[in-house]
């Protein structure tokens, strides 16, 4: 696709209270990480744009401490940060079976 | 509890008076039983009645004189040296002996481990209801004389208070820390019974081998306090001080994920949707941003302090007590007040 | 022990795995049916509508049950065209979708999946739920005999593998029909569950009983990418999403949840959902990659349905239809394939040639240019400049002051040529878009 | 050995949320599951099993028919066989009535498949919460109780003795005592396994023995269900909402801030001992010298305002 858009956001910038919405949603948080970063020197010399593209907001850059945090217990499994990570750096698994996230709508 | 309308049968009316038994371990009672004694004293003066205690042990005819200063009319005396140490069976056994004898309208009973241990033992063997784990207890006034017994349901989002209408003594046992005690008055007159132990040791299986106190453990779930700590510790050395602070404030100290992860401090400590869910009376948060993952395991909490830099941080919108700034200054500042102001936690209620 | 086998293990059990365990089930073969999430539907999200016909294909009589688990019938579907603050629309309401049998339905995924997949159960099909399918099991020739799964002994062994674990297909990426779709072959979906009194919904959506409505809009609202959102009534909520490339995506920086907010916020949707309470957010990925992006169907011991091979009409909104059709033609299939006493490769290959030659592979086709199409134009352009071109001839069309019509209209055909790219512009553009719709 | 194994379906009621507009319960997306605590009773039996060849597992649970479901789980993480007693006349039951029905369905399991060692109960359920089904059971089948037990110790088939670790406030007590014996068991017990594909495989073909109340001729039926429960809900209500005081301190009351840390842990500690808060913690606030203002520094200046 050859798109150049220009960061065109129209609307008004409206605050979202992310963690609200997370709250809505059931989760059975798998006792290991289902996503791992596969080289944090990676995300360094990254433009990062898992941190906007996500709709979870599971990946935070720590600055401090120079590594991607991944809050895996909120995932949506969407898979977008599978496909869009612009180096595959993501190990991106399912969570184990049962665990993860249970829509009470879907 | 069972739904739906029982049938009006005619309340049993040979039962008066309200009874605490009361929980003691090695001669000091838990004062849960004195919260107890405190309440107990207001419904029988409600209802126009007197108020029983029933103390079971070995030697603690002190803890028989305390429960009257604590407002107990009459104390039921069981002292035997088969009930040296909690077991259920003497216990059961002897307490429903004094109850057949007593005949109380009302037994209540310390919502703690050994509390719920014995009620539910007491409760089969007299063919009553027991109500457990209440926070409020009330009574209906004469001549209905009924227990509201309420208490939280369905994960403590439903409050619900039931009743026991037929069958007497109508019996509950009541969390720690929920009920005022009254003010110990040693000058305080009160009959004291003494009541014979009829269980022999030989009839008796269970032995109680040891105990092994263990202050060193992570009891996230049955601590009062809790003071946890996230990224903005910045390190382990951060969480020493919040060791301090609970200690002093008799609590433990809890940790997000990410603190957990970055091996600050043992998993055991790790509070939210991965780790416990806890809600303790008072919890301070230092240096935890608030991510949904960790609010979900402590927004219950009574009370709720949150340390933080970042003003926007989404933890302020659960706090009770917002203070913006540097841990490493705010949390020694607390820790220099609670020291100054010689608060001691080490005798909480909550854990007996 | 010795390994059982099974004439078919079904992965995933939303619509495509559900209708396929169900069609082999109901012939008597056995089947497992395997899925991930805590009960089917558990990890679905659902941007369109349950259509009444593919369903009684497959389980006659079964959208007359009692059970079925629908919100409401659909009556109208409107169209918006969204300007920043106005809306061009066009829409359809027939008082014919309002008696039975009803076209199409609203409906949850939670309620909905696990409902067929309890047809599947009752046809005989094992549930085996909360169980990830972790890799294929293949033979020494490459067959593919089975799936190891990520519970202990948990390798099953089967005739064939019916590959329906959804978008994030990683058992079809095992196999190396496909590689993993490209940022412009998906779109990412946010949406959410906004509850509203059951009067409140039919006042504003003008509605009666059980009746609803479906709005899809684009414009303004997609913040120059290239999407499409969705309103859909519940009986007592309301569906609010939208979808946008993921590639528009990375490139614009737009957070999602910022995205869908600005959606709730816009004046023309603000007022519907007003007072509402959010229950429920959720995200999930829809392949958009149509004919094009589909793989090879069947292989030596495997078929792929629904989702996972890209069956989505995302012109005409039908998932769930496709994926139902698909799994139900792969079931036929192994059936017959298995009467036949021939499993081979060569004779799961008649389900590829079905699904190529009913409406499934018939209708993909048919939009198969639609992707390339909506690549080669500027979603910039064609989403603000050329909609919000529209909207403003509206305006001025509908704004009567003392100017002659004829220059107005004059200006107003000018402006929207102008919007295109000039006059050749906007002739290319129709020409194109019309072809990419008609294949 | 032979053991069996108590278990409730009920809601999941740590999933159950407030609406905060209307302050009612979500029930939406709540699901059945077997009470996780019972989830570890099961896991410890089976443990047993492995430990004593031989062992026995049966789960006995009291619910409606779809309650089978819950059942089926435990045959997949290992027992044996499983038994729903499910009978209208058993609907409504309390604590009381549900004990007395478990104790009679263990007696006739008894009877069927040999005598039981050991009853393994969860130590309260998610829903009702109230940890008395196991103690009646012990009472009821006359059984040594050994409640919130976090360990086994130790079983030893041939003196018939138990030692298990209870779980008490402030530490763990050690006790030994006779077979037959009931336990209930806290979450700390074991880690529940996940079930083999093999055990989910038996488990979605396996139908529960269902006893009915006719199966039960000896019953007493005035002790059983609605009837045999002496307590009923009064009323039941969704408390108020937690109100966050969501006060920004700044160590300076009145003023604007900010303060000191200094002022700022003052102002916490006035804020907070002004509640019920130590009362309820058993905090033993050192008495104030009068003068004081209730709330002194250290050098006995009043702090700012002092609102304690």
């Amino acid at each position: 696709m050859s798109v150049q858009t220009q960061n065109g956001k129209q609307a008004a910038p409206v605050t979202v209270n992310l963690e609200a919405k997370l709250f809505t949603i059931r989760y059975k948080a798998d006792t290991a990480p289902h996503l791992a970063i596969r080289d944090q020197a990676v995300c360094a010399a990254c433009e990062r744009p898992c941190e906007t593209f996500c709709p979870a907001r599971v990946y935070e850059w720590q600055a401090g401490e120079g590594r991607m945090h991944v809050a895996f217990e909120n995932c949506l499994e969407c898979g977008t940060c599978r496909i869009a990570c612009p180096h595959q750096n993501i190990d991106w698994r399912y969570p184990t079976g049962g665990t993860g996230i249970a829509y009470r709508y879907g | 509890m069972a739904k739906g309308k029982a049938q009006e049968v005619q309340v049993p009316t040979d039962h008066e008076g309200v009874l605490i038994i009361v929980e003691q371990h090695g001669g000091q009672a838990k004062s849960v039983s004195w919260q107890l004694l405190g309440q107990g004293r207001r419904i029988a003066d409600k209802l126009g009645t007197r108020l029983m205690a029933l103390v079971m042990g070995h030697q603690v005819e002190e803890v028989a004189q305390e429960a009257i200063a604590y407002g107990a009319d009459v104390v039921y005396l069981a002292d035997d040296p088969v009930l040296e140490q909690y077991r259920t069976q003497p216990y059961a056994h002897t307490a429903v002996e004094v109850i057949r004898e007593a005949k109380p309208e009302i037994c209540l009973v310390g919502a703690t481990y050994t509390g719920r241990d014995l009620a539910g033992a007491i409760a089969t063997l007299v063919e009553t209801g027991l109500t457990a784990d209440c926070t409020q207890i009330d009574v209906e006034p004469p001549p209905s004389r009924l227990l509201l017994a309420s208490r939280p349901a369905m994960g403590e989002k439903l409050m619900a208070t039931i009743l026991c209408k037929q069958r007497r003594p109508q019996m509950a046992t009541a969390r720690p820390g929920v009920f005022e005690a009254l003010p110990k008055d040693p000058s305080r007159q009160g009959e004291l019974v003494r009541v014979p132990v009829t269980i022999r040791e030989e009839e008796i299986a269970a032995r109680v081998l040891e105990f092994i106190r263990d202050p060193n453990r992570v009891n996230l779930e049955d601590a009062p306090v809790i003071v946890a700590g996230g990224m903005g510790m910045g390190g382990p050395e951060g969480f020493e001080m919040l060791r301090e602070l609970a200690r002093l404030l008799g609590g433990e100290v809890g940790a997000t994920r990410p603190a957990v992860d970055a091996g600050w401090i043992d998993r055991a400590h790790q509070i939210g949707q991965t780790g416990q869910t806890v809600r303790p009376k008072l919890y301070i948060a230092c240096g935890i941003s608030g991510a949904v993952q960790h609010v979900v395991g402590m927004e219950g909490s009574q009370v709720i302090v949150a340390i933080n830099q970042d003003p926007d941080a989404p933890i302020f919108q659960v706090a009770d007590y917002r203070i913006v700034g540097d841990v490493h200054q705010i949390v020694p500042a607390l820790i220099e007040e609670a020291r100054r102001r010689a608060l001691v936690g080490e005798e909480a209620v909550a854990r007996g | 022990m010795a390994k059982e086998h099974f004439d078919a293990v079904v992965v995933g059990a939303g619509p495509a795995g559900a209708a396929a365990a169900y069609t082999m089930a109901k012939a008597g073969l056995s089947v497992v049916l395997l899925d991930r999430g805590e009960f089917p539907g558990a990890k679905n999200m659902f941007g369109g509508i349950i259509y009444r016909h593919e369903l009684e294909e497959l389980i006659p009589g079964c959208t007359q049950e009692r059970t079925f688990p629908v919100e409401r019938h659909i009556t109208e579907q409107r169209y918006w065209l969204l300007g920043p603050e106005s809306v061009v629309s066009i829409g359809h309401k027939h008082e014919r979708f309002n008696s039975e049998p009803y076209n199409a339905w609203s409906t949850f995924r939670v309620k909905f999946d696990p409902w067929l997949a309890g047809k599947a159960e009752e046809a005989g099909a094992l549930p085996i739920y909360q169980t990830v399918a972790t890799g294929l099991i293949r033979d020494r020739s490459g067959r593919v005999i089975g799936v190891h799964t990520d519970r202990e002994d948990g390798d099953l062994y089967a005739d064939v593998v019916v590959i329906a674990d959804g978008v994030n297909s990683l058992l079809a990426e095992e196999l190396g029909v496909h590689r993993t779709w490209r940022p412009d072959e998906v779109s990412l979906a946010v949406k959410e569950v906004i509850a509203l009194p059951r009067e409140t919904i039919e006042e504003r959506f003008n509605l009666e009983g059980r009746e609803g409505t479906t709005i899809e809009f684009l414009g303004a609202t997609s913040q120059g990418m290239t999407g499409l959102g969705f309103l859909y009534t519940n009986r007592e909520s309301i569906s609010l999403g939208i979808g946008v490339m993921v590639s528009d995506l990375m490139r614009s920086g737009v957070k999602p949840y910022e995205l869908l907010e600005s959606v709730k916020a816009h004046p023309m949707i603000r007022r519907l959902i007003k007072g509402g309470e959010t229950k429920e957010y959720s995200a999930h990925m829809i392949p958009e990659g149509a004919w094009r992006s589909m793989p090879k169907l069947a292989g030596d011991g495997w078929v792929i349905c629904g989702d996972a091979a890209q069956m989505v009409n995302f012109v005409h909104r039908e998932g769930t239809n496709l994926a139902m059709a698909s799994g139900r033609m792969a079931g036929e299939t192994i059936v017959e394939a298995k009467a036949n006493g021939d499993l081979s490769a060569q004779a799961l290959a008649a389900y590829e040639r079905r699904v190529r030659e009913s409406f499934v592979g018939k209708d993909l086709k048919k939009i198969q240019r639609m992707p390339e199409f909506l690549a080669s134009q500027d979603p910039k352009q064609l989403f603000d400049g050329l909609i919000g071109a529209l909207n403003e001839a509206a305006f001025r069309f509908f704004t009567v002051d003392s100017r002659p019509k004829a220059q107005t209209h004059k200006e107003i055909m000018q402006d929207l040529i102008q919007a295109a790219g000039g006059p050749g512009g906007l002739l290319r553009l129709a020409w194109r878009g019309w072809r990419a719709i008609n294949g | 050995m032979h053991v069996v194994v108590c278990v409730k379906q009920v809601p999941d009621s740590r999933e159950i949320r407030i609406d905060p507009v209307t302050n009612t319960l979500i029930r939406e997306g709540v699901p059945s599951i077997v009470n996780v605590f019972d989830l570890h009773g099961v896991e410890e039996a089976v443990r047993i099993k492995e430990q004593f060849p031989g062992t026995r597992v049966t789960v006995v649970s009291m619910g409606p028919k779809s309650a089978v479901a819950a059942l089926r789980e435990c045959i997949s993480l290992g027992a044996d066989e499983a038994v729903l007693v499910s009978d209208r006349a058993f609907a409504g039951a309390d604590t009381l009535a549900t004990s007395y029905v478990l104790s009679e369905a263990i007696r006739k399991v008894a009877d069927q498949w040999g005598p039981v060692d050991l009853v393994i109960c969860g130590k309260q359920t998610l829903d009702g919460d109230t940890g008395q089904v196991g103690p009646g059971i012990a009472t009821r089948l006359k059984l040594e109780q050994l409640t919130y037990v976090e360990r086994i110790r130790q079983i030893d088939p041939e003196a018939r003795r138990i030692t298990v670790e209870r779980h008490l406030e402030d530490g763990v007590e050690v006790v030994e005592t006779a077979l037959p014996a009931l336990v209930t068991v806290v979450e700390g017990i074991n880690q529940v396994r996940r079930a083999s594909m093999p055990g989910m495989l038996r488990a979605v073909r396996y139908e529960p023995i269902t006893w009915t109340v006719d199966d039960f001729p000896e019953i007493d039926r005035t002790r059983i269900g609605l009837k045999g429960s002496p307590t009923v809900v009064g009323k039941a209500w969704v408390p108020e909402p937690v109100s966050r005081a969501g006060e920004t301190l700044t160590g300076q009351d009145g003023e604007e801030g900010p303060g000191t840390p200094a002022e700022v842990a003052r102002q916490l500690f006035d804020r907070l001992l002004a509640t019920e808060l130590p009362a309820q913690i058993g905090w033993a606030v050192a008495p104030v010298p009068a003068g004081d203002g209730g709330a002194g520094t250290p050098d006995g200046s009043p702090v700012n305002g002092g609102v304690a």
